[in-house]
């Protein structure tokens, strides 16, 4: 069902990248069209493939949505920030 | 990423600021009446970490979340621990070899808790917030910094 | 005992005196180039302890002892913990509830060793060191002081 | 020999009280006449025989000569300046 009407309404979401990613993406945002009852997961899955950088980091990269960590399976909204964190070094 | 690191009004002092951390006020903060014990971190970036000079290191953040995970994590050690007063100031931009990046302070009523909470946040926010090293951007920043980012 | 907290010429500074503490000075004696990790233990007295309260402690100590004992634990951390600086500093004589009795801060190059040696020192001066806490005698010093002990 | 020695030949030493010591015995400090080849240990034994205080808290006594911890059968000096370190508080 859900699978259906993804491809028909697209929702847009706001992509950030920080340290390696932005280096080797090139890029520190990005705006992104996603089907309806994409998941977090499904949304890492197709920038994995659109950029061998997010490829290369993929088993690294933790997500974020709107701030804080989530689990690969959470459904996305229209307007969600998404964010690809790898291995954190602060301090 | 213009803010400083505004005096805190409650119990916990947490911050991330370009500006250099305010040490002396933040042990400051800590000391009081109803803590016996004050453990205080500070992180310094080395100048030498064995033959290889480091002149410096650039931290960049997710700040929005980066905010809310350590506030996130400043309520999970009070939780954890009797804690009086926490500390948690991150510095980010360019911080120069022996400045400090980072500092931690607990104020608990006694020294064991301190000391283990203050460890605990230390090596948690060094694996959970979004914070990001890297030497090789330090003094050569070549990506727009976003006024928007806190 | 009207000796004060002298500023150290070498890379320990090892004080006992009836002043109130030098915190700022002793957390900047311990920042460096060389120290990643700067732990600083600041001992409190506490005012309240359930329902009972302490308007203040008096610390009495065999002076010339004690700085030894000091001296012998700060080389024994030494030899266990690679210390860059090191502080240790405990006040004497009445220490009002909120002020600082003791202050025992490492400067190492990674934060582990900062935190083990900073715990494993001050538990050690307060087994080891001898000095003695007495609530009592707080503000009714009956016995002389001796202007030789230090 | 050092018994027969010692009961000819005295050494003297001062004794360094501290904190409830010094507040049950009433004193800080004491002049005392030992016997030569008379041990620490021996010491505390001749005073905690003569001040009850000093027998009360005799477990918990460390002792010192010359402002370093030995044990109670040390050898003492003519002239040395033995400490009873009750359990310390400091911190």
């Amino acid at each position: 069902m859900m699978a259906v009407a993804a491809s028909k309404i697209g929702i847009r979401v706001n992509v950030r990248l920080f340290s390696v990613l932005r280096e080797a993406v090139g890029v520190s945002t990005m705006d992104i069209e996603a089907p309806v009852g994409c998941t977090a997961g499904g949304l890492l899955d197709q920038l994995a493939a659109a950029h061998p950088a997010i490829h290369r980091f993929r088993s690294h990269i933790r997500l974020a949505v709107n701030a804080s960590y989530v689990s690969v399976d959470v459904v996305l909204g229209d307007g969600d920030e998404i964010a690809l964190i790898t291995p954190t070094s602060g301090g | 990423m213009t803010s400083s690191f505004h005096k805190p009004s409650g119990s916990s002092w947490i911050g991330l600021a370009e500006d250099p951390l305010p040490l002396a006020e933040a042990h400051q903060f800590l000391l009081g009446e109803s803590a016996g014990g004050v453990c205080l971190f500070t992180g310094v970036v080395r100048r030498w970490t064995g033959d290889v000079e480091t002149p410096g290191l650039n931290y960049e953040a997710y700040a929005t979340m980066a905010v809310a995970e350590m506030e996130r994590l400043a309520a999970d050690a009070s939780t954890r621990w009797p804690v009086v007063r926490l500390v948690l100031l991150h510095r980010l931009g360019n911080v120069d070899a022996g400045e400090a990046s980072v500092v931690v302070g607990l104020a608990c009523p006694h020294r064991a808790d301190a000391f283990e909470a203050c460890r605990w946040l230390i090596d948690t926010l060094k694996t959970e917030v979004p914070i990001w090293k890297d030497e090789t951007e330090y003094n050569r920043i070549t990506f727009p910094i976003e006024p928007t980012m806190l």
